[in-house]
């Protein structure tokens, strides 16, 4: 590993309104992983993500995918290495059909005919939806649409998935289908998350994001078990879990 | 409000359709100028929201409701090009899924909602603000005689088409006096309805409607309009 | 009056129309309501073949009655409309009953009545058999401007969206003793809408990062569409050229 | 305790459309108890919330509430009674301040002045957000507008508070800063809820629906440790939760 996946240095970042969200990121994430990235409401982790495929572009500090550094011109190709999976799968999924919302991303990346058939196949058999393609994304579940808006993004063969909560509204076997998914994908991940068991359950590694800045960075398990770290950021493990 | 197939003869409905065509596009043009690459998604969530708002019943009484016909609310809020915009998918996916408006009669209804009423209320929204300045009233005056004066002016559009293309010879001033005189009463309603509505956007996202924004905001989006 | 509820009249079946092409109905549709407008007035004859066409048309997509009849009463007011032109119009005043009524306004009605239930008839017919996607490919396919296709393409695809978030937005009114029965209750009404407005303008701002997220500039792509064979383009056409063949029988 | 809070018989609903999804459901809650109703998605839970404060009305059987059958007659007085919070609090906010929320169910009621204010107080002081009666509910933070919605409900004095899905989407501090509000509540309470940790921390007594039934009712800690019922309905624990 040469180069990390996913290379933060010093990322600033402030609102035109004034307010300063990121206060200097430094973020590495290395080919392979599965890292968490945790911290309270407000920490700035919508923003961060916005920052990693060039929605947003940092007021100062640079962000590097793949030893690639952000700027005007290698937009298209940040935006192909980098696929954001965000909170709200009616958000994500804008098309008529399944089949059309999957083959979106590699339609802007100029794959027609079989080769876009290939790779929307190969993203929803990955994600156990194959039989779904041609339903409109109105008529599936809850679950259904989040593995959707997951295929929306493998089919861009991302070097990295970026996932924003993706456990919320799931329920319990849903939540652990999808946790089986994400197990068995082929790709570096980045999950955002204020779901303590399910980043301990899926990543060795996470991240705290606090007050715009990375205040801790290690095994997830002890960083769960530093109660003086986890009070100190509004992080805290629910009831009755144990790590 | 959807005129059916058959009431206007087909010169006249051709007729509405070129003219509804030729602006339709001018929209969409001004409305990109306005709205960059985010034209597509927003001006389609705002076309949905127009059409759910006109499913929403406000009562009369009696046990009767009306509901909004939308032109003045889309024209305050979204500005009159993406309004046009709007209204026009909205009459196009009722005439095409629900079977509301006659198909051959789209280019007079985009005529007489898209473009008449919206852009009656635009100018009318406009002429109130200036009157009004710095009134901090104003824009609720503004769109409140503009939603008044839009849907009168609306049925009048569509008494002209109808004593020009229409399909019985009817005394053009009784058609004029009666559709004026009762679409007044539905502005009334629509007037009241459209202040309540763009009031309380005003309230939570005064950034979001258009009509309230500072008038040297509107100079630089016309003047990227111009270098677009 | 676009006060239904939302739901599209779309209805799963596989008769001939369901079949079909959108892009070649939306024309056979187009064809045959404009021939059907072009009728003269009083052409009884013809006026009454091309209502029993329209009937037979939406007979055909094998939709029950009572998904179809309620779609069908044709807008009231210009029911009303129609049916005052005879008192008002101008001409030969004809004995009707009690009242002596005009009779060019008479006919007129007939007319306007006759061609307005057929246009209504055909329009329940594409709408109850073309789901929403196949529509945004028949418009794309009939080479409807860009960014005409694409709002209609995000319209039907957040009506449910929406007026799912309306209908929350009532029965959580009504949870709490809203009745909505008078003017009163109009700011409360309207401050629902306005909340309506403001999710639906973020959703679409949401929605754009989603599409900027997958290399969105500025055009979506194409969607997929089947030809239409010529057989399926004759038969598309055909109640349009039944109605062609009546209009110049009442010509002449 | 002579009537149940809530008492359901035989309750049967179908769809227009024919979808059968309440089949015959029987529930009694009394008065200061905390009852979970579990279930997968799909199971009715939501049409049955909606039956309870007579938004839908059930095909057959009876639905009481306090001793007062629902009939077209006692409606209002019903929806008094039961307060239902749904689980999106946007769809309950939408008036311009979070006074004017709280202020619209008494206001329906009848009350007025000193009256409805001391009404909104206390609400707004049982869920700790008394500080933001004037603040615009669209400026809150999700977990500040859950806990309005509460209050909205709070301020028509029910009998019974019905919550939908309570802890979904907040974070941990969130999460349990609502339980122990939830707790500190003298009113008798139905959550509807698929986090089965959250059920278990707060509810003595579960419920589980399923297939349009309730096919269990016992004490929650015996429900989610009898592992064929659990597997027989989809619910499961979480990964590192244990009871």
């Amino acid at each position: 590993m040469s180069h990390p996946v996913l290379d933060l240095r010093g990322v600033r970042y402030a609102y035109p309104g004034g307010h300063e969200a990121l206060s200097g990121v430094d973020l590495h994430v290395h080919a392979g992983e599965r890292v968490a990235l945790l911290g309270p409401n407000g920490a700035g982790k919508t923003t961060l993500v916005l920052h990693l495929n060039a929605i947003l572009r940092a007021t100062s500090g640079s962000v590097s995918v793949s030893g690639r550094q952000v700027t005007t011109d290698t937009i298209a190709e940040i935006r192909r290495c980098v696929g954001v999976v965000f909170q709200d799968p009616d958000d994500q999924l804008f098309m008529p059909t399944v089949r059309d919302d999957v083959s979106f991303g590699p339609a802007n990346l100029g794959l027609r005919g079989d080769d876009l058939a290939e790779r929307v196949d190969e993203a929803l058999t990955a994600v156990g939806v194959a039989d779904l393609a041609d339903r409109p994304p109105h008529h599936l579940s809850f679950g259904q649409r989040r593995r959707v808006a997951i295929a929306t993004v493998l089919a861009m063969r991302p070097e990295i998935l970026v996932l924003d909560e993706p456990s919320s509204n799931l329920d319990p076997a849903a939540r652990r289908e999808l946790a089986e998914i994400l197990e068995s994908l082929d790709v570096t991940i980045l999950m955002v998350t204020h779901d303590l068991p399910y980043a301990a359950q899926l990543c060795e590694r996470a991240l705290v994001l606090s007050g715009g800045r990375i205040v801790a960075d290690g095994p997830t398990v002890d960083l769960l078990r530093d109660e003086e770290l986890m009070r100190a950021h509004r992080l805290e493990l629910p009831f009755g879990f144990s790590v | 409000m959807h005129v059916p197939d058959g009431f206007l003869n087909l010169p006249t409905s051709a007729a509405t359709a070129v003219v509804a065509v030729s602006v339709v596009a001018l929209s969409a043009r001004r409305a990109r100028a306005e709205l960059d690459d985010r034209t597509a998604p927003l001006a389609g969530l705002v076309a949905t929201f127009i059409f759910a708002a006109q499913m929403i019943n406000f009562p009369v009484g009696a046990g009767t409701s009306g509901h909004l016909i939308g032109a003045a609310l889309a024209a305050a809020l979204v500005g009159p090009w993406a309004a046009t915009l709007c209204l026009t998918v909205v009459l196009i996916v009722q005439a095409l899924l629900f079977a509301d408006g006659g198909v051959s009669a789209l280019g007079t209804n985009v005529l007489l909602m898209g473009i008449v009423a919206v852009w009656t209320a635009w100018w009318v929204m406009q002429t109130v603000i200036r009157l009004t300045r710095g009134r901090p009233r104003g824009v609720l005056i503004a769109v409140a005689l503009g939603s008044l004066i839009s849907v009168p002016v609306a049925a009048l559009a569509f008494s002209a088409l109808f004593a020009v293309g229409g399909a019985a010879e009817v005394p053009v001033g009784l058609l004029m006096k009666t559709m004026a005189g009762w679409h007044v009463l539905i502005g009334a309603g629509e007037a009241l309805a459209t202040t309540a509505v763009v009031g309380a956007v005003l309230r939570t996202r005064p950034d979001l409607v258009r009509l309230a924004r500072r008038p040297a905001e509107d100079v630089s989006a016309q003047e990227s309009v111009v270098i677009a | 009056m676009g006060a239904g509820t939302g739901q599209h009249l779309h209805v799963e079946g596989n008769s001939l129309l369901h079949r079909m092409s959108a892009t070649a109905k939306l024309v056979g549709l187009l064809a045959l309501v404009v021939v059907v407008v072009a009728i003269p007035k009083g052409a009884w004859f013809a006026l009454a073949g091309s209502l029993c066409l329209g009937m037979l048309v939406l007979v055909s997509t094998g939709v029950s009655a009572r998904h179809t009849l309620p779609r069908l009463a044709v807008d009231l007011p210009f029911v009303v409309f129609a049916l005052v032109l005879p008192f008002v119009a101008t001409g030969t005043r004809v004995p009707l009953g009690p009242v002596t009524v005009s009779e060019s306004g008479l006919v007129a009605a007939g007319t306007l009545l006759a061609k307005a239930s057929t246009g209504a008839l055909v329009g329940v017919a594409f709408a109850v058999t073309t789901a929403p996607r196949d529509l945004v490919l028949a418009l794309q396919q009939l080479r409807v401007p860009d960014p005409m296709v694409s709002i209609v393409s995000f319209m039907v695809r957040y009506l449910s969206v929406v007026s799912g978030e309306l209908a929350r937005m009532r029965i959580a009114l009504a949870s709490r003793g809203f009745r909505g029965r008078s003017l009163r209750s109009w700011p409360t009404i309207a401050a629902s809408a306005g909340a309506l407005f403001v999710r639906s303008f973020e959703r679409g701002e949401r929605v754009h990062l989603a599409m900027l997220s997958r290399g969105y500039a500025g055009r979506l792509p194409a969607l997929e569409a089947p030809t239409t064979t010529p057989s399926m383009w004759a038969l598309a056409l055909a109640p349009a050229a039944i109605a062609g063949g009546l209009l110049v029988g009442a010509l002449r």
